[in-house]
């Protein structure tokens, strides 16, 4: 038994200035699983960040001769048709998937819970905002990325770089065309929220919209952001290959993981590693962070904190 | 050991861990409760009475918390005793609700929000007696009656959100005792009821007892209910047992000093008779203090009363609010609830109005609606010059400033994802009242004032007693100085101390700001300390309104008349439980949508004392 | 709630005319040609001649209102006469596919069923052993249970299923011969071992599209499921003696239930439209297969009525949500 | 004998979308037709022409063809039956010309057609084409899969606009070929039959065919070389590697055979800056360097052209220098030098035209680097060759962008997209192509000045370098009035020589056709100049 176990009410007082994400962290700290994940994704991180400064092969470079070899010192994953190095590959793949997974994701989620949260809360903004839930949903994809391609494509790249504007449309395409799952996933549960007692005590102590919006209302539908936010990576990644591949976005030569991937199955029963390296890293990454995402659900759902 | 008793609990230890480390809820607690006996647990709120009774259901575990000591010896008839803090849990499953009933404190977030009442009510029954669904929804609407809320076939069909607190309360008492249960728990059973349900529940729970020879586990802090049920108290305070003993010795012969104040702060029934004036509640070992306030109090209202007529703060004319009652898969509107039926009072700065009324008659939804937090369907309500219908919402929010209201069922109007320092700081943010540091400080002289300790400020709503979290909740509505409270039950679910506490601290806020308050409560006692106004409400209607003095001692209304016979006293010795006591059927608030409701006509009995034709 | 729906389907009607607009000048926007499959062997002059053919030579208001009329008039009586055998549509245009220039809507009716079979059917499977998935899942949170469906079903979800189709197609089709790797649009199942055949040939792509399906709505149940253990109500549940079976069944799984019936619901207009890739892996030939070569091929009119078909399906079913949502949760007013 | 052999199974990536090639020009479209209905003449493996519903083909030595090339006489076989027992009649023949030219029917083949002014039917058995101008290839109508014979009974309804409107009919149209359509389902599957009045009583040998569409080529490839589910598989362009990986499980035979389709470069000789507006790539703005034959020149050089073809198509594709690689007597050799690839020699010479290498290695001239955009359609093969080619020019200071587009987009002509291979807005672009049948009169004219895509002519036209010589001209009108064969191989090679030699396009692989059939699919003979289903009345079992 503990000593130092004291009578509730008399717990002593820390210090009070201690901000609630200080809690949040103390608990994510104890949760094995978010540290797990949180552990791999750093290192999937340092590996697509770090690791090109260390294994400084060109992943374009295209060494013939050593065509379709299979894992070696020279070439740890091996080499892909053309004799490119896969494990440089995998590392350049890993910056722009990461980066677009990421940044898609998060403009996605912040549409869907933006567009849910103001739907759920605003009975008059509902009827429109869930229309137009309703023809993103029904949009064709494939014609929707490519008119959007085409209009912004070349007034992107002259404003950022080819680079940074194939980045920034890609983002922007697959963000835009994934929000709706969330944005219909929170409005339900903004609905519901909006009925519970402490929504109306919220609103008689004077809180405005906004603040009752990110106070109580956001707080109490993080779960299903975050399984949003899990699922939203890996489609992300995926989409972006696939934009890739249709040669919407980055430029052939330019690997990422879902390319690779991609690339890879046909030679699936040749050479079996080329699909499994990318697919296990997309994989790893997803399953990380929604790691990451289970433990900051628990670490933010004070009823479950300190268990 | 006895072989007669029901159950027997020894060293009873329980821990939390929380945030700071682990926190022990009770410790070194031994009761034990016969066939046919009533246990009444008393004690400062948050003293570990609603963890004890939970670690007897082997309920704490799912709320994070863990017996780490003693054990719960249970008498299971036939089947022997039992240690139910070891028993297996599928033994304990056919225990649960089976032979130990239990009543919960919060009704509101206790009853599942998706299933009817009727639904809720007949699974223990299906389960446990093994009845057919039919039966089962005879036996539960049997059972709603002997609870007394009106119209029970219908009640069977509606959502917890759809009922009064009173209403859920019932249906929450109606659950544990529907198996008939060797122990019923009830924790704070009556709190959210009237008197006269009160006085019928507790011949209810009574009648159990003596004809089946039900065990109580009684938690309260109404000292008055205690005197009418217990055979024998136990003290509480501090999560450790202070005193045990027969009622009759606790209350002549209180040997430990928090019995002693505990009984001090009783408010009892007349004794403000030929008063005037509110006067604070008395506190033993305060005294000083009583004395300062009431001279100071009495100062205030004397200078007030002869400046004559001051200009009411707050008029309520015609406020009419209704529900639509909906019903089938397309859930139409087959009925009105008229919560709220034309009424009006004016509201005086510095004075308290107190509402009273049976359980479900509408307090709540007037005091909603005169916030607007519930739209009412016309009527008229100003305050300080402000015509509150007619706001737009921006105005609204800014008018909330002055206006606040302490939620009836605290735990379900606190946001469970926040801080209490947050909860109670948020007011004060929305009208930037305060910042930095400042809000810090002002959050914990309000905590100081409410006498919850500072500790608390970074807890979270769970991990409060359901007095502390009320507690939280008016701290939060004083946080704004607001020119009108709404109340609602704010004290009902603090021990009479904390509860003298509180109440003074009301008081003296109004003396000093002028606050005026509409005070909600069931307790006829406490209306009588602190009320200048007193209005009795029954069916959406005030039925009474006037002094609080004219109405207290000269009720003209048969309901009023009811209501103060059925008050109990806080005198063991004085048992009038279902002897004396013969009530009339509840009539129903539910009307047909081409209802028309008739007016409200008054006559002055005396001057400022009105009652409906 | 009857006001409600009827409203809402009052304002499907403009809504739908709405997004079938935005969907045709979206299409009308996109780049790409009827003429993009024709050789280049053919000579431009003639490409014009076939496009002016297509009825591409028309203002495009025109063609819109041509098609608006088609759609929602002619093709809906073309129905009522197939149905009750009169004859109201003799003679009015119907929409015709630019690539095999007959009715769009027969060759959407003829992939109907295989649709239906290996689509409408993995995600019925899908959504089956999702709910108690998560249901397990949260209840025995961070045991080996969870570990191991968290692990597949992020797997699941992460992989896309041209990879774990053709996987699948390698070791079963390949390598076992058990089940064949393409698919038989026209088998017609009379007897037992056509069944069993057309079993064998659904086996595959049902379950990777019922495992994708899974993996997704099995974590949104599971999270919810975790919101919902905590509350109060459930401590009331236990202290009934219920079982933890029923209180976990009963009363928690209906509360959860609510914000997974949305997703549920969301999903199912996908059955429809989003295999495309799976059924290009099986070759199953279905709705999404149809899609993507109409897009390929720039077959206008066919996108324009798939998709449209598709809204329809997304605002039925979203409607069904919302409906679903009210008698679930009994607190959510419409009004 | 007929029937005998029961079921067959054919495998196309692509679905046939209608049955009547008139309506589609797709390839997939024309293959399944070719099953059910079949011109008077087609090719065959060799690229000699085969007489298939006449006894003989008509020519200027026995007479079939008039001394001035202008009417054409061909006589059907006797006794030949429709598939519904009708007999066959000169009456269809002219009819199927009727119907291709009919107005507004947007015939995807009426080019076949050009200059034909009539079709006279003097017996029921004699149809005689007449050229409104003296043609010297008079083999465009009725022949090859892309000119069938209809039946008039069936179709006469179906004239003009009113094509659309004969579903039935193009679903499943009555012909002369070995099998009759039982059901067909659109971008799926076709369900056929032995036809009972094939004109050889003893074929087909199989008395069911299915043709599934759909999926792509290695899973095509895979049913059959690996799981043996069908019998023939249609154009596996397929990994070298792979495909061979496949052939090894032993279920299967892969077959290929070369035509005269060329994967080439197409370098721009306008700007195709975007700062240009709509004068982007029109000849008013040349290209600031590709106008430099020397550039081109070592653009070509740097190439390893036998590399690309193991890499990429592997014993399907045989590197080549021109752009008209076939038939054999069309075929110069005056280019073959670039088969070796000559990284230093273009180095030099880009050195020595006064282009040097900048600190980041990429060459330079008065400012001008050497930078280019590279684009294609979306293709692995073609994304693998963007990369190697990249490589190699990187190595001679030429730095390349690659983009790659999505084939509907990149072919489709499309005037408001700007990413189609006409409007060409890059530098160099990599695609296929070939001609129908043997004759390259067509094929060559496409580099003709006028045939530059450019607003004016809604950016239509095969010129993609916008190659503009007025000897090529000349050339191309020598040739429409050439009757001579060996002749008109001369002017042929003329022509393709002087575009290798000026660099405009860059030919990379000469691309045969490969596809796959199970070992108990026997007489299967690879054509790579008609259908490849032509002889599908030979296929049989093989025990
Ligand atoms: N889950 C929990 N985590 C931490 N502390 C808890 C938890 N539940 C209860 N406590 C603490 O345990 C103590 C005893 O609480 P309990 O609910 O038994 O009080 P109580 O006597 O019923 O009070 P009240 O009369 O106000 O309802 C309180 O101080 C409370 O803060
Ligand atoms: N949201 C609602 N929908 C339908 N009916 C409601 C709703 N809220 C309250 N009612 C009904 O209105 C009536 C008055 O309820 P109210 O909560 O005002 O009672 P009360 O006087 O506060 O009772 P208590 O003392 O039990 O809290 C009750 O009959 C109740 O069932
Ligand atoms: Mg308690
Ligand atoms: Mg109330």
């Amino acid at each position: 038994m503990t000593k130092t176990a004291v009578h509730s009410n008399d717990a002593t007082e820390e210090t009070a200035t201690r901000s609630q994400w200080w809690d949040v962290w103390d608990q994510f700290k104890t949760h094995r699983g978010a540290m797990v994940g949180l552990i791999i994704f750093v290192s999937i991180l340092l590996f697509v960040v770090v690791g090109p400064w260390v294994w400084t092969i060109d992943p374009t470079h295209i060494d013939i001769r050593a065509r379709n070899q299979g894992p070696s010192l020279a070439h740890p994953f091996g080499t892909d048709q053309l004799g490119r190095d896969i494990f440089a590959r995998m590392m350049a793949g890993g910056q722009v998937s990461m980066a677009v997974g990421m940044t898609a994701m998060a403009l996605s989620l912040f549409l869907g819970t933006l567009i849910g949260v103001l739907a759920g809360y605003f009975k008059w903004l509902d009827g429109p905002l869930m229309r137009l839930t309703d023809l993103f949903l029904a949009l064709p994809l494939l014609p929707l990325l490519l008119v959007i391609i085409l209009l912004f494509r070349e007034r992107l790249s002259s404003v950022f770089g080819p680079e940074g504007g194939i980045f920034i449309l890609m983002v922007f395409a697959i963000g835009i065309t994934s929000w709706m799952q969330a944005a219909r996933i929170v409005r339900g549960d903004v609905l519901a929220l909006k009925e519970r007692e402490f929504v109306l005590a919220a609103h008689s102590i004077g809180t405005a919209p906004r603040k009752m919006i990110l106070r109580h209302i956001l707080p109490n539908v993080m779960s299903p952001i975050m399984v949003s936010a899990t699922l939203g990576i890996a489609n992300a990644i995926i989409t972006e290959s696939a934009l890739s591949f249709l040669g919407l976005g980055f430029p052939p030569d330019f690997p990422t993981w879902g390319r690779l991937l991609f690339d890879g199955v046909d030679f699936l029963q040749q050479y079996p590693e080329r699909v499994l390296f990318p697919g296990i890293a997309i994989s790893l990454t997803v399953l990380s962070v929604n790691y990451i995402g289970d433990g900051l659900r628990d670490a933010l759902d004070p009823r479950i904190r300190g268990r | 050991m006895l072989d007669s008793h029901l159950i027997d609990v020894k060293n009873l230890r329980v821990e939390f861990e929380t945030n700071s480390g682990i926190v022990i809820g009770v410790e070194d607690i031994s009761f034990s409760i016969d066939p046919g006996e009533t246990l009444c647990v008393v004690g400062e709120s948050g003293s570990g009475k609603s963890v004890s009774s939970l670690s007897i259901m082997r309920l704490v575990e799912f709320g994070g918390g863990e017996i780490t000591e003693g054990s719960l010896e249970f008498n299971r008839g036939v089947e022997g005793e039992v240690d139910l803090a070891k028993v297996d849990p599928a033994d304990m499953r056919s225990i649960r609700g089976n032979e130990i009933g239990m009543i919960f404190q919060e009704p509101m977030t206790s009853l599942n929000p998706v299933f009817t009442v009727g639904k809720q009510l007949t699974e223990g029954l299906i389960l446990h007696k093994g009845l057919s669904k039919s039966e089962a929804n005879k036996r539960a609407i049997e059972i709603l009656k002997d609870v007394r809320i009106p119209e029970p076939e219908r009640r069977m069909t509606q959502y917890p959100h759809e009922l009064s607190g009173g209403m859920r309360q019932r249906v929450v008492i109606a659950i544990a005792m529907a198996c008939e249960p060797k122990l019923l728990i009830c924790d704070e059973p009556t709190t959210a009821l009237d008197v006269t349900i009160q006085a019928e529940i507790l011949a209810l729970i009574d009648r159990l007892k003596r004809e089946h020879g039900t065990a109580v586990l009684f938690i309260t802090h109404d000292m008055a209910v205690v005197a009418q049920m217990a055979d024998r108290v136990i003290v509480m305070y501090r999560g450790n047992m202070m005193e045990e003993g027969p009622v009759e010795q606790i209350f002549e012969n209180p040997q430990h000093d928090y019995t002693k104040s505990l009984l001090a702060a009783v408010p009892k029934l007349g004794e403000m008779t030929g008063k005037a004036f509110p006067e604070p509640m008395r506190i033993l070992g305060d005294e000083d203090k009583y004395e300062v306030v009431m001279a100071a109090a009495k100062a205030k209202q004397e200078i007030a009363a002869k400046a004559g007529e001051v200009p009411p703060l707050l008029k309520v004319k015609n406020l009419t609010t209704r529900f639509p009652v909906k019903k089938g898969l397309l859930r139409r509107t087959v009925a009105n609830v008229h919560a709220v039926e034309d009424v009006s009072f004016e509201l005086k700065p510095g004075e308290t109005l107190s509402l009273v009324g049976e359980s479900g008659c509408g307090k709540s939804s007037c005091g909603r609606s005169i916030l607007r937090l519930v739209e009412p369907q016309s009527g008229e309500v100003n305050l300080g010059g402000v015509d509150i219908l007619a706001l737009s919402p921006t105005e609204l929010r800014k008018a909330r400033r002055d206006m606040q209201m302490v939620f009836q069922d605290p735990f379900a109007s606190l946001n469970p994802q926040v801080r209490l320092i947050d909860q109670v700081a948020e007011p004060m943010r929305n009208y930037n009242l305060a910042s930095g540091s400042e809000v810090n400080d002002r959050v914990a002289s309000l905590f100081d004032r409410v006498e919850l300790p500072r500790s608390f400020l970074k807890r979270y709503p769970h991990e409060l007693s359901g007095g502390q979290r009320q507690r939280i909740a008016i701290a939060r509505a004083l946080a704004l100085n607001p020119k009108l409270v709404v109340a609602d039950e704010a004290v009902s679910a603090l021990d009479v101390s904390v509860q003298a506490q509180v109440l003074n601290l009301l008081m003296e806020l109004q003396a000093d700001l002028g606050i005026a308050m509409l005070f909600i409560s069931h307790d006829m006692a406490v209306v009588e300390r602190v009320s200048h106004q007193t209005a009795v409400m029954y069916l959406g209607r005030i039925v009474e309104i006037g002094p609080r003095q004219a109405v207290f001692e000269n009720p003209q209304h048969s309901y009023t008349k009811s209501l103060m016979s059925a008050v109990p006293v806080a005198d063991p010795r004085q048992k009038k439980i279902a002897s004396d006591l013969k009530f009339k059927p509840i009539p129903s608030p539910i009307f047909p949508v081409s209802h028309e409701a008739a007016p409200s006509v008054y006559t002055e009995v005396s001057k400022g004392h009105f009652v409906l034709q | 709630m009857l006001t409600f729906t009827l409203r809402r389907l009052l304002l499907a009607i403009p809504t739908l005319i709405f997004i079938s607009l935005v969907i045709f000048l979206l299409l009308e926007l996109a780049p790409g040609d009827p003429m993009a499959q024709v050789p280049l062997t053919v000579p431009p002059e003639v490409k014009a001649q076939m496009r002016e053919a297509l009825g591409l030579g028309q203002p495009i208001h025109i063609r819109f209102v041509k098609w608006l009329y088609q759609f929602y008039v002619v093709e809906p009586l073309y129905l009522a006469d197939a149905l009750f055998g009169t004859s109201w549509s003799e003679g009015l245009p119907r929409i015709i596919s630019w690539q095999w220039r007959s009715s769009v809507l027969d060759v959407v009716a003829q992939r109907i069923p295989q649709t239906l079979w290996v689509v409408g059917l993995s995600y019925v499977i899908g959504a089956m052993i999702a709910v108690p998935i998560g249901v397990i899942s949260a209840y025995r949170q961070y045991s080996i249970f969870d570990q191991i469906g968290t692990f597949i079903s992020m797997v699941g979800f992460s992989v896309p299923t041209f990879f774990t189709g053709v996987l699948l197609i390698v070791i079963f089709s390949v390598n076992l011969g058990w089940f064949p790797s393409i698919y038989d649009t026209t088998l017609v199942v009379n007897d037992w071992p056509s069944f069993v055949k057309q079993l064998k040939q659904m086996v595959m792509p049902v379950f990777v599209l019922a495992l994708y399906n899974a993996a997704q709505i099995s974590r949104f149940m599971r999270a919810s499921m975790l919101d919902n253990l905590n509350q109060d109500y459930v401590r009331t549940a236990r202290a009934k003696g219920l079982g933890e079976r029923a209180v976990v069944l009963v009363h928690v799984l209906r509360n959860s239930m609510i914000p997974v019936v949305t997703v549920i619901a969301l999903g199912v207009p996908t059955v429809f439209s989003g295999a495309i890739i799976t059924e290009q892996v099986f070759k199953v030939n279905g709705l999404g297969q149809l899609l993507i070569t109409a897009i390929q091929a720039n077959d206008l009119p066919t996108v324009q009525t798939l998709t449209v078909i598709f809204a329809i399906l997304i605002i039925l079913f979203n409607l069904i949500a919302d409906i679903l949502y009210g008698i679930l949760d009994p607190r959510i007013r419409y009004d | 004998e007929r029937g005998a052999d029961g079921h067959v199974n054919i495998i196309y990536w692509q679905a046939p979308s209608i049955m009547n090639p008139y309506l589609s020009g797709g390839t997939k479209d024309l293959e399944a037709a070719s099953l059910v209905i079949e011109p008077l003449a087609r090719y065959d493996q060799d690229g000699n022409m085969v007489p298939w519903l006449v006894d003989s083909v008509p020519t200027v030595e026995n007479g079939g063809v008039s001394e001035d090339l202008t009417t054409v006489t061909w006589k059907l076989k006797e006794g030949l039956l429709w598939s519904d027992g009708t007999p066959v009649t000169s009456a269809d023949v002219k009819f199927s010309w009727e119907y291709c030219t009919a107005d507004g029917g947007g015939c995807a083949q009426s080019e076949k057609y050009n200059d034909v002014v009539d079709v006279e039917t003097p017996d029921e058995l004699t149809a005689i084409v007449k050229f409104g101008v003296s043609k010297p290839f008079p083999y465009g109508p009725f022949v090859g899969a892309q000119a069938p014979i209809l039946q008039k009974a069936q179709f006469e309804n179906c004239l003009g606009p009113k094509a659309p409107e004969c579903t039935e009919e193009n679903f499943a149209p009555i012909g002369t070929g070995p099998f009759t359509v039982t059901e067909f389902r659109p971008n799926d599957v076709v369900s056929l039959e032995a036809n009972p009045n094939y004109r050889d009583a003893s074929k087909p040998a199989f008395a069911t065919a299915t043709l599934k569409g759909g999926g792509d080529a290695t899973a095509a490839g895979r049913s059959v070389l690996e799981t043996g589910e069908f019998d023939y598989a249609w154009n596996l362009q397929l990994a070298p590697d792979v495909l061979a990986n496949m052939e090894a499980k032993g279920k299967g035979k892969i077959v290929s055979g070369f035509g005269t389709l060329v994967e080439r470069i197409m370098v721009n000789q306008t700007d195709p800056s975007a700062d240009l507006g709509d004068e982007r790539a029109t000849k008013k703005h040349p290209h600031p360097f590709l106008t430099d034959k020397n550039v081109r020149q070592a653009l070509s050089m740097a190439i390893d052209r036998e590399l690309l073809t193991e890499i990429g198509y592997g014993a399907a594709g045989r590197p080549t220098c021109n752009v008209l690689p076939a038939p054999a007597i069309y075929a110069s050799t005056a280019n073959d030098g670039c088969l070796v690839q000559d990284i230093a020699g273009a180095n030099e010479l880009l050195e020595s035209a006064g282009w040097v290498k900048g600190a980041d290695g990429i060459r330079a001239k008065d400012g001008v680097r050497l930078s280019m955009l590279y684009q294609t359609s979306t293709n692995a093969v073609r994304q693998d060759f963007q990369a190697l080619i990249k490589q190699w020019w990187g190595e001679i200071g030429v730095e390349t962008e690659l983009r790659n587009l999505d084939a509907s987009v990149f072919f489709g002509g499309d005037p408001g997209s700007p990413d189609t291979f006409q409007k060409f807005f890059a530098d160099v672009e990599m695609y296929a192509n070939n001609f129908d049948g043997t004759d390259p009169e067509s094929y060559m004219a496409n580099w003709e000045c006028k045939q530059a895509p450019s607003p004016e002519n809604q950016w239509q036209g095969n010129n993609m370098p916008r190659f503009c010589s007025e000897e090529y001209d000349a050339l191309v009108a020598k040739m429409a009035v050439t009757g001579d064969i060996n002749e008109r191989a001369e002017l042929a090679k003329a022509m393709n020589d002087m575009l290798m030699q000026e660099y405009v396009i860059i030919p990379l692989v000469d691309r045969g056709r490969v596809s796959a059939h199970s070992n108990t699919l026997g007489g299967v003979i690879l054509n790579t100049w008609d259908s490849e289903l032509w002889n599908a009345a030979d296929w049989h079992r093989v025990k």
